[in-house]
């Protein structure tokens, strides 16, 4: 029996998230549970508690879970609790043995937090997509780039957007938008 | 500093605030919104550049982007230099350090203008006829050390910084309804219409203040407001609504495929004192529902004998600094007008106190609306008349006046002496984005110049005003304004706007008009030295195409892209050839507008964010190890882990020795991982895979190997079988994007029918090897939940278990040869386990290993490493793998390839060990196998050195290498050629150590 | 005429009013020997080589537009001979000794430059493909050393060998013998002497049709200009080669593709040979002018435009800025693009071609220039014997069914 | 910088989101054993490469990850239409999208 039980790291730890006054600010998700889940939609039930959106590049939330359209036989599932072994559970059952797909990615990737009132414009600075809340509006998530590294993008408030982020890449993320800061008026 | 060159009030620069610069040393001082032209001018400074080839004196002959001559660099420090700046678009600011450029050693007194006394022999082309012998020392000899470097330390304009540049560059992608392109008049009217429709728009213009032309006018009035107010009114209203971006500083330079056009904005260069942080300039990558190209026109300079002496300037550049700097250029001007800007030229430096001398006029039929009042101001007007030459060496003093068309020969017309020459040829519309954008241009006899015709296919744009040929204040914003409209989708209002005072005649002439007496030039790329007798000569050597023209006189190709020559240099080749200027045609506009700063496209790209630098969960330990790293792909991995006093060979003698002896741990975080998941994941792997994968059992693993369908190893990796309907699927470090992709394409497109879905879990786990024959001790205390055990979990084997209370995956395999594990456990566990696992393996004596040992070990165990043993062209059976294909097999990606003439043929390269007559010796890696010593230049290669190390478990040296038929050779020996001498290898098996596999039970 | 210093001069007395035309521009016969499709360097060469090395002389060279108008006027003129495989390392080597004396040869000075060309190591991976290199090459004879950062440094003084680079340089290749050439001095040259030896140059005809008589064989093409007849046609058309063999009904592995370059503004010589990193994707020179020639990589797709996207430069200009951080503040002076043809390894197809009398020669890619003229040299003895010159024979189009690749790719990258 | 109109996300794309793929509609064969060599090349690597409407693959790898056909011009680089993998090449009768 092992004598030591080992803590959670995130690769967020120890990162002084950059923000620009009153302009935009980063901020650390924290730990969720996350699955891809492939397959037909309907397979999952009722079982995460959140219908998975059949409309392309949306996402549905509620209460703390959301699921994100990646592809049309892919979606992100998200759920702010920090273990997700009961939830995987849960959905596991749901599936039993039916063709389809479930992986807890829980620690491939992390959340970050990007608003304010220039958010639109730190996040192009490294994002080519029409981030006007018209094309991109509240609700809309997509799989795209932020300068080198693929991000998934999810608009959750007018002047807030959270990125997914692979957890390797995050650093990254988050020196790139530093970069960006000193860009943005 | 009012100076015989200020006006007396007028102008947009604000007299009030003064500023001090220097030019080449020299202290000067200008006012808040001039230029460094308009303050060199205000200054009475004429002669700012040398020209590139003869060393000629140059002077400003513009006012704005279009500038061939006077280029400066600007040095604000510390790396902060810029060459090659135009100074006519160099805004002033208080500090200023400006210099000239390409003169030695002083602009007065420049040696290189000896040149111009060879300049008979230095004729287009020259150099391709000349500086091949003497065959002294070999052929090209004299070329490669004498002329070349004579040529290469001449040429070249400004000097290349000398300290890395210590600025930042944003960037910023953009959408837009409406872009608008320029900010004249046509520019304004048409974001005024856009904008008021609602549309969000975005405004550029390359110039510090919006307003384009109408800042140069005087007393041109728009809606009964002055031409200047009216502007300041304009760019109010835009600013006022938030769906208007307003862009002043940014030029467009680029137009590419579907309306994506690249803009430039200037952010701290006109800055006294800038926030060193702040960025200095930004790109914009622009997509625009529509754009309206609104970019004006360029003035044409006339071709006259001696035409580039300082003092000779544009028409519209001279009403640029009169009006709109209050800078007056000359004190006696000579006008020459081929068009209504000379004549308004004339009155607006004549109102501003500048005595005209003179307009003449070089049309036959020159009559211009505007001579009238030109006359009426008492100012001479001759038409039909031209200038036949010039005089003054570091200024124009005085230009000799004779009939137009008397070219070629000496003229004995009057000398007029003047300070100033001002010339307006003519206007060439700024078709450049346009013609970028792919868009069609069309001659137009009537505007005597080429226009936008056909739009590119995907792209959604308009141009208005100027740009195409649609001139004169009053056209130009009403063309504008409905450009705006029909932007966003409105009919035209048929708005027009009441504009008095508005000239109209912009079409002027092109061509050489008089080539001059022998001795002097006629210049048509005022930069390039490109004169009127370059031009003829080249059509005369059967340069005929205008794209050779160009590549063979240079003409067009400096700096300025020929903004101000390339009409005249088509018209003179047009004229020698007899042929239409149509038929002759145009060079191809291509990107940038102007020269745009690297680092602005580069933007954030630099250091750290020059490309994501990927790290493992592990990283940090082996960061505060003092560990060595490697770049892998966008990874960084420990390479190894140097202990005090430890080169790299002793740190991975000692890590290897420990691994054997005892048990080391190394971090495998950066395989690629997929899980492959679906009742047909077993089946989608056989397809893939040369391997079987149908009865691999649950909980056991195999080794894969992925060919492309070349038949040529691609990647390898160890596939473990999870569940029935899911398999743990790990590739190579570099590999693991490519599989994914390759995975997803036979699943999507190829094997539609199979029920498998793809999952990257690369980055999901953190992968700690332990291996050694310590292993299973330094696991045990910290496992549960799984037993470990020799005989429950056998070599190739996979168990979901816990380590240190976290769920894992743990795999039984080896690639060092030893018994190992390889312990899976979600990332952000990856540290405080690997810290756990560290502390027991020290209580074995264990080490960690870094990438370095983890080669040699494999090495020794003859396992290959995909890129290195592989290099897109072996097949498994070449590097000993032919068992793995998995038996009976129909088909699998790259089988059908195996059978190919090629693949089957004897003499292919074959996986063999290599093993030094001198144990000492390591070989050097990709180094050539040979059969005979001491090989002549030539002789054909066996084969290479694939790998190459000293192993501590032999005592010796070992290598791996591909040779032609390698397993028929092993028990022989072979040479391998070193610059030092011959090295005796001999052949044998690639399996160095325990080849009955006898370690891998500890 | 016979161009040298002491020509120059006497003509420059004369006002230069008695140079005569480069090369003729005959109105094309209808028939010759022998026609070759495409007026790059290569096509021009094999027509000055076919005439001056086999005596046909009855032959002409059919241009769609002007000379030197595709990839030779387009190329950032990178020239060098170590390649890896013996077959690659014999036509590019052949291609160095030409025109270590072709300026001569040509009586045209085509501004070789060997300043040398140094390619730079950045990782572990690098090393032992470009050590596999020099090894290679100097048992072939051919000259490629490798240099520590430090000497690659003093052979380079801008470049960064920083150890915090992002890909910091482990190392170099250098290749004294490689340099630079003036790419249109390269087709005129060859027009030139072509033209003296009696080849007819026809510049604006394209070919639009190949013509094949009922035996299958070639019979001439058709052209904007008019049919002409010939026996033999070599087709050298780089990156418009699979639309001609279409022509005539040959499917080839070709891809077509933009490959940009750009120049900076001219400034004072700092960059005293030529840079080229695979790893980061930077290849820069400086041109006798004084221009920093930077090539960029190809767009992605295939495409005929000749021209190509921002970022692709950009990603250029982010390697040149990290490697070379003076030149950040240096400016884009023109961009511009070319079509190359590729082939899936990377070498060219040289030789004959399933119908009789038609010859080809393209797939040179992003790294033609270079081969100039040993391509020009093997392809006129390919087509004048009907048989394949011994340099060119592993380039044959068989190769592609035997699978006897010559993958220069696989260890390499892109090859300018 | 192209802009691509992913049929599965029904957005238009900048093309640094996909990754192209090649030549569209070049069958994997059924049987490759029984293929000649001959057919297996051309399978390989022998490619139409038009000047003018190219049938070509591409992924919208960053995107939602699927592989699809495009019709475009390789001289104007204009995308005409876009359509799933698997699908027959489409006749251009309908006005051409993905441009203006
Ligand atoms: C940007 C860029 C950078 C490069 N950099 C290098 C480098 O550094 N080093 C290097 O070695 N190589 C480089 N290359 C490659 C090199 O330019 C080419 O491989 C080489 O120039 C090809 O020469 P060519 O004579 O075969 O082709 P081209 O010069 O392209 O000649 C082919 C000719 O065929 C004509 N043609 C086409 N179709 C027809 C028709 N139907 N009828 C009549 N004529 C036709 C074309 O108009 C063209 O003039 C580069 C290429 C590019 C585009
Ligand atoms: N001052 C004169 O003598 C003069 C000269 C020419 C035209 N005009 C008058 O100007 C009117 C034409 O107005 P218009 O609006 O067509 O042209 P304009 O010359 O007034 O404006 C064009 C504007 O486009 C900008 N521009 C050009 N290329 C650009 C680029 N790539 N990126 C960013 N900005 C760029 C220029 O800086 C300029 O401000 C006519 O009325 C004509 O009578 C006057
Ligand atoms: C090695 C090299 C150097 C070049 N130098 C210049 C230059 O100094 N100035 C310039 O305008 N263009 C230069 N060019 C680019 C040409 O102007 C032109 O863009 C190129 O030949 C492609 O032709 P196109 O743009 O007309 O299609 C250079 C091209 C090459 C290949
Ligand atoms: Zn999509």
């Amino acid at each position: 029996m092992a004598d030591q039980i080992a803590r959670r790291r995130s690769v967020l730890d120890g990162w002084a998230l950059p923000s620009r006054a009153g302009l935009a600010s980063l901020t650390n998700a924290g730990t969720a549970a996350r699955f891809v889940y492939r397959g037909a939609p309907e397979l999952v039930g009722d079982a995460f508690g959140v219908s998975l959106p059949t409309v392309p590049l949306r996402a549905h939330a509620q209460s703390g879970r959301a699921a994100l359209w990646l592809g049309p036989d892919e979606w992100l599932l998200l759920s702010a609790e920090a273990d997700g072994s009961t939830l995987a559970v849960a959905l596991s059952s749901a599936l039993n043995g039916k063709p389809a797909a479930l992986v807890d990615i829980s620690h491939r990737q992390v959340g970050l937090i990007v608003s304010g009132s220039s958010v639109e414009a730190l996040l192009n600075a490294g994002c080519s997509l029409d981030l006007d809340m018209t094309t991109f509006p509240v609700g809309m998530c997509t799989r795209t780039l932020l300068a080198k590294a693929e991000i998934v993008l999810w608009r959750t408030a007018g002047d807030t957007f959270r990125i997914e982020v692979a957890r390797s890449f995050a650093p990254y993320i988050v020196a790139l938008l530093d970069e960006a800061m000193h860009g943005i008026a | 500093m009012a100076g015989l060159h200020r006006t007396n009030g007028g102008g947009r620069v604000d007299r009030t605030k003064r500023l001090s610069f220097t030019f080449d040393g020299k202290a000067y001082e200008g006012f808040a919104g001039d230029k460094l032209a308009s303050a060199l001018l205000a200054n009475g400074v004429h002669l700012v550049g040398r020209s590139y080839k003869y060393h000629r004196p140059r002077g400003i002959l513009s006012a704005g982007a279009e500038e061939p001559n006077a280029l400066v660099t600007v040095d604000r420090g510390r790396g902060r230099t810029a060459p090659n700046l135009r100074a006519t678009q160099v805004e002033l600011y208080d500090g200023l350090v400006a210099e000239s450029q390409n003169r030695w050693p002083s602009l007065a007194y420049d040696f290189g203008a000896v040149n111009s006394l060879f300049s008979p022999l230095l004729a287009a082309g020259f150099y391709y006829k000349t500086f091949m012998g003497p065959r002294l020392l070999g052929s090209n000899w004299a070329w490669h050390k004498i002329y070349e470097p004579l040529i290469r330390r001449a040429a070249g304009l400004g000097k290349a910084p000398s300290l890395p540049d210590p600025d930042r560059y944003a960037n910023r992608f953009a959408h837009c309804d409406v872009l608008v392109i320029g900010a004249g008049p046509a520019g304004l009217a048409a974001a005024l219409a856009a904008a008021e429709a609602g549309a969000r728009v975005i405004l550029c213009d390359e110039q510090a203040e919006l307003g384009g032309s109408l800042l140069s006018e005087w007393s041109v009035e728009i809606d009964g407001v002055p031409a200047s107010s009216w502007v300041d009114e304009a760019v109010r209203t835009l600013a006022a609504s938030s769906r208007v971006t307003l862009l002043p500083r940014t030029q467009a330079f680029g137009y590419f495929a579907q309306n994506f056009v690249a803009l430039a904005e200037r952010l701290t260069d006109h800055l006294g004192n800038p926030d060193p942080a702040a960025p200095r300039e930004r790109l914009w990558q622009v997509r625009a529902k529509e754009v309206v190209l609104a970019t004006g026109a360029i003035e044409r300079p006339i071709v006259f004998p001696d035409n580039d002496r300082p003092g000779i300037m544009l028409a519209d550049a001279a009403r640029t600094y009169v009006n709109r700097y209050g800078v007056r250029p000359g004190l006696r001007a000579v006008v020459i007008a081929a068009c209504d800007s000379g004549y308004a030229a004339a009155l607006d430096l004549h109102r501003a106190g500048t005595a005209v001398a003179m307009v003449i006029d070089p049309r036959a039929n020159g009559d211009s609306g505007l001579a009238g009042s030109v006359r009426a101001a008492g100012i001479e007007v001759q038409i039909g008349a031209t200038v036949t030459a010039t005089r003054g060496s570091q200024r124009v003093s005085a230009v000799q006046i004779g009939r137009a068309g008397t070219e070629g020969r000496a003229s004995t017309g009057e000398w007029v002496p003047c300070d100033h020459v001002v010339m307006a040829g003519g206007w060439t519309p700024s078709v450049h984005l346009f013609s970028q954008s792919r868009g069609k241009l069309a001659w137009s006899d009537d505007a005597q110049a080429f226009l936008p015709s056909a739009i590119a296919p995907g792209q959604a744009q308009r141009s208005a005003g100027a740009c195409r040929g649609v001139f004169g204040v009053a056209a130009a914003l009403d063309d504008g304004f409905a450009a705006g409209r029909a932007a966003v989708g409105r009919e035209p209002l048929g708005r027009t706007f009441k504009v008095t005072h508005d000239i109209t005649d912009f079409r002027g002439i092109a061509g050489s008009h008089g080539a001059g007496a022998r001795g002097s030039k006629a210049f048509v790329d005022f930069q390039h030295d490109v004169t009127v007798r370059d031009l003829k000569l080249a059509a005369q050597e059967g340069f005929r195409a205008i794209e050779h023209v160009k590549r063979y006189t240079t003409t067009g190709m400096a700096t300025d892209q020929g903004k101000t020559s390339n009409i005249n240099a088509l018209a003179i080749v047009a004229d020698h050839l007899g042929k239409p200027i149509p038929e002759v045609g145009l060079t191809t506009f291509r990107q940038p507008y102007t020269p745009v700063t690297f680092g602005t496209i580069a933007g954030a790209s630099r250091g750290d964010l020059f490309d994501p630098v990927r790290r493992t969960p592990c990283d940090a330990w082996a960061q505060a190890q003092g560990a060595m790293f490697e770049d892998v792909g966008a990874w960084k991995r420990a390479h190894y882990f140097p202990q005090a006093g430890e080169d790299m060979h002793t740190a991975v003698a000692r890590e290897c020795r420990t691994v054997r002896s005892a048990v080391g741990m190394f971090d495998a975080s950066t395989l690629g991982k997929i899980e492959v998941v679906g009742p047909d994941a077993a089946e989608f792997l056989e397809r893939l895979y040369i391997n079987s994968f149908q009865k691999l059992g649950v909980g056991r693993c195999r080794y894969g190997v992925l060919l492309n369908e070349a038949g040529f190893i691609i990647d390898d990796g160890v596939i473990g079988r999870i569940a029935a309907d899911r398999f743990h699927v790990t590739t190579t470090t570099g590999g693991a994007a490519r599989v994914l992709h390759m995975m997803e394409d036979y699943a999507q497109t190829e094997f539609p029918d199979l029920k498998v879905w793809l999952t990257s879990t690369t980055e999901q786990w953190a992968v700690i090897a332990v291996q050694g024959p310590r292993a299973r001790d330094v696991l045990a205390p910290l496992v549960d939940g799984v037993d470990i055990g020799a005989t429950d979990f056998p070599h190739m084997s996979v168990k979901a278990g816990r380590i240190c209370g976290v769920d894992a995956r743990i795999f039984r395999v080896s690639f060092t040869g030893e018994l190992g594990f390889e312990i899976n456990v979600p990332a952000d566990f990856g540290a405080d386990v690997w810290e756990a696992v560290w502390r027991e393996v020290q209580k074995h004596g264990g080490c960690a290993y870094g990438t370095e040992s983890m080669h040699v070990l494999r090495a020794e165990k003859g396992f290959i490493i995909v890129g290195q043993e592989t290099d897109g062209t072996v097949t498994p059976d070449d590097v000993g793998l032919g068992w793995a294909t998995g038996k009976g097999k129909r088909d699998f990606v790259g089988m059908r390839s195996l059978s190919r003439p090629d693949m089957v043929r004897s003499g292919r390269k074959q996986l063999v060990g290599l093993l030094t007559a001198d144990p000492k010796r390591v070989l050097e890696e990709g180094s050539q196998v040979v059969e005979g010593l001491r090989p002549p230049a030539g002789t054909p290669a066996l084969g290479h050195v694939t790998s190459a190390y000293w192993s501590e478990a032999l005592g010796r040296s070992i290598a791996l290498a591909l040779v032609a038929d390698g397993r028929t050779r092993i028990g022989t020996r072979l040479n391998v050629p070193m610059p030092d001498g011959d090295v005796a290898v001999d052949v044998v098996t690639p399996v160095f150590l325990d080849p009955k596999g006898e370690r891998l039970n500890g | 005429m016979r161009f040298s210093l002491f020509s120059l001069a006497r003509q420059a007395l004369g006002g230069h009013a008695r140079w005569p035309a480069q090369w003729r521009s005959p109105e094309p016969k209808a028939a010759y020997d022998a026609v070759i499709v495409g007026g790059g360097g290569h096509g021009l060469g094999t027509a000055y080589y076919l005439a001056k090395e086999h005596g046909l002389r009855n032959i002409a060279v059919v241009e769609k537009g002007w000379l030197g108008g595709g990839n030779t006027g387009r190329n950032t003129t990178i020239i060098r001979s170590n390649y890896l495989w013996e077959e690659s390392e014999a036509i590019y080597e052949l291609s160095v000794k030409l025109w270590e004396t072709l300026s001569d040869e040509l009586n045209y000075n085509v501004m070789y430059s060997p300043r040398g060309v140094m390619m730079l190591a950045h990782t572990i991976h690098d090393i032992q493909v470009f050590k596999r290199h020099v090894h290679a090459n100097r048992l072939a004879g051919i000259d490629n050393e490798w240099l520590t950062p430090e000497a690659a440094k003093d052979f380079c003084p801008p470049l960064n060998i920083s150890p915090k680079l992002r890909y910091p340089v482990l190392g170099a290749a250098l290749q004294r013998r490689g340099g630079t050439a003036r790419h249109d001095a390269v087709a005129w040259g060859y027009a030139r002497a072509a033209s003296a030896l009696g080849v007819d140059i026809i510049e604006n005809a394209e070919v639009t049709a190949i013509r094949r008589d009922a035996s299958g064989a070639v019979e001439g093409v058709e052209t904007t200009r008019g049919v002409i007849k010939a026996k033999k046609v070599g087709v050298v058309a780089a990156g418009h080669t699979s639309v001609l063999m279409g022509m005539a009904g040959v499917r080839m592995p070709l891809e077509s593709y933009p490959l940009q370059a750009l120049v900076s503004e001219p400034v004072k010589p700092v960059l005293p040979c030529v840079v080229m990193s695979n790893t980061v994707h930077a290849y820069v020179s400086q041109s006798d002018k004084g221009e920093l020639v930077i090539g960029a990589g190809t767009d992605v797709y295939t495409s005929y435009s000749q021209t190509g996207g921002l970022h692709v430069s950009a990603h250029t200009l982010d390697a040149i800025c990290d490697l070379f951080p003076t030149f950040r503040r240096m400016r884009m002076m023109r961009n511009w693009g070319g079509i190359v043809d590729v082939t899936p390894d990377r070498s060219p197809i040289i030789g004959l071609t399933p119908v009789p009398g038609l010859y080809v020669n393209c797939g040179w890619g992003t790294g033609g220039f270079k081969a100039t003229p040993g391509s020009a040299f093997v392809f006129a003895a390919t087509m004048a014997h009907g048989e394949p010159h011994p340099i060119a024979a592993p380039f044959s189009l068989e190769r592609f069914t035997t699978g006897r690749l010559i993958d220069e790719a696989a260890a390499a990258a892109v090859a300018h | 910088m192209l802009l691509i109109t992913c049929p599965y996300c029904c957005t238009a794309r900048p093309e640094s989101e996909f990754r192209y793929s090649g030549e569209a509609h070049i069958a994997r064969p059924l049987e490759p054993a029984t293929v000649s060599d001959d057919d297996w090349a051309a399978f390989l690597y022998m490619r139409t490469n038009p000047k003018g409407l190219h049938a070509e693959r591409w992924r919208h790898i960053h995107g939602c990850g699927r592989f699809f056909n495009a019709l475009r011009n390789t001289v104007t680089d204009q995308i005409l239409k876009t359509y799933p993998a698997g699908t027959p090449r489409p006749g251009l009768g309908a006005p051409a999208e993905g441009g203006r």
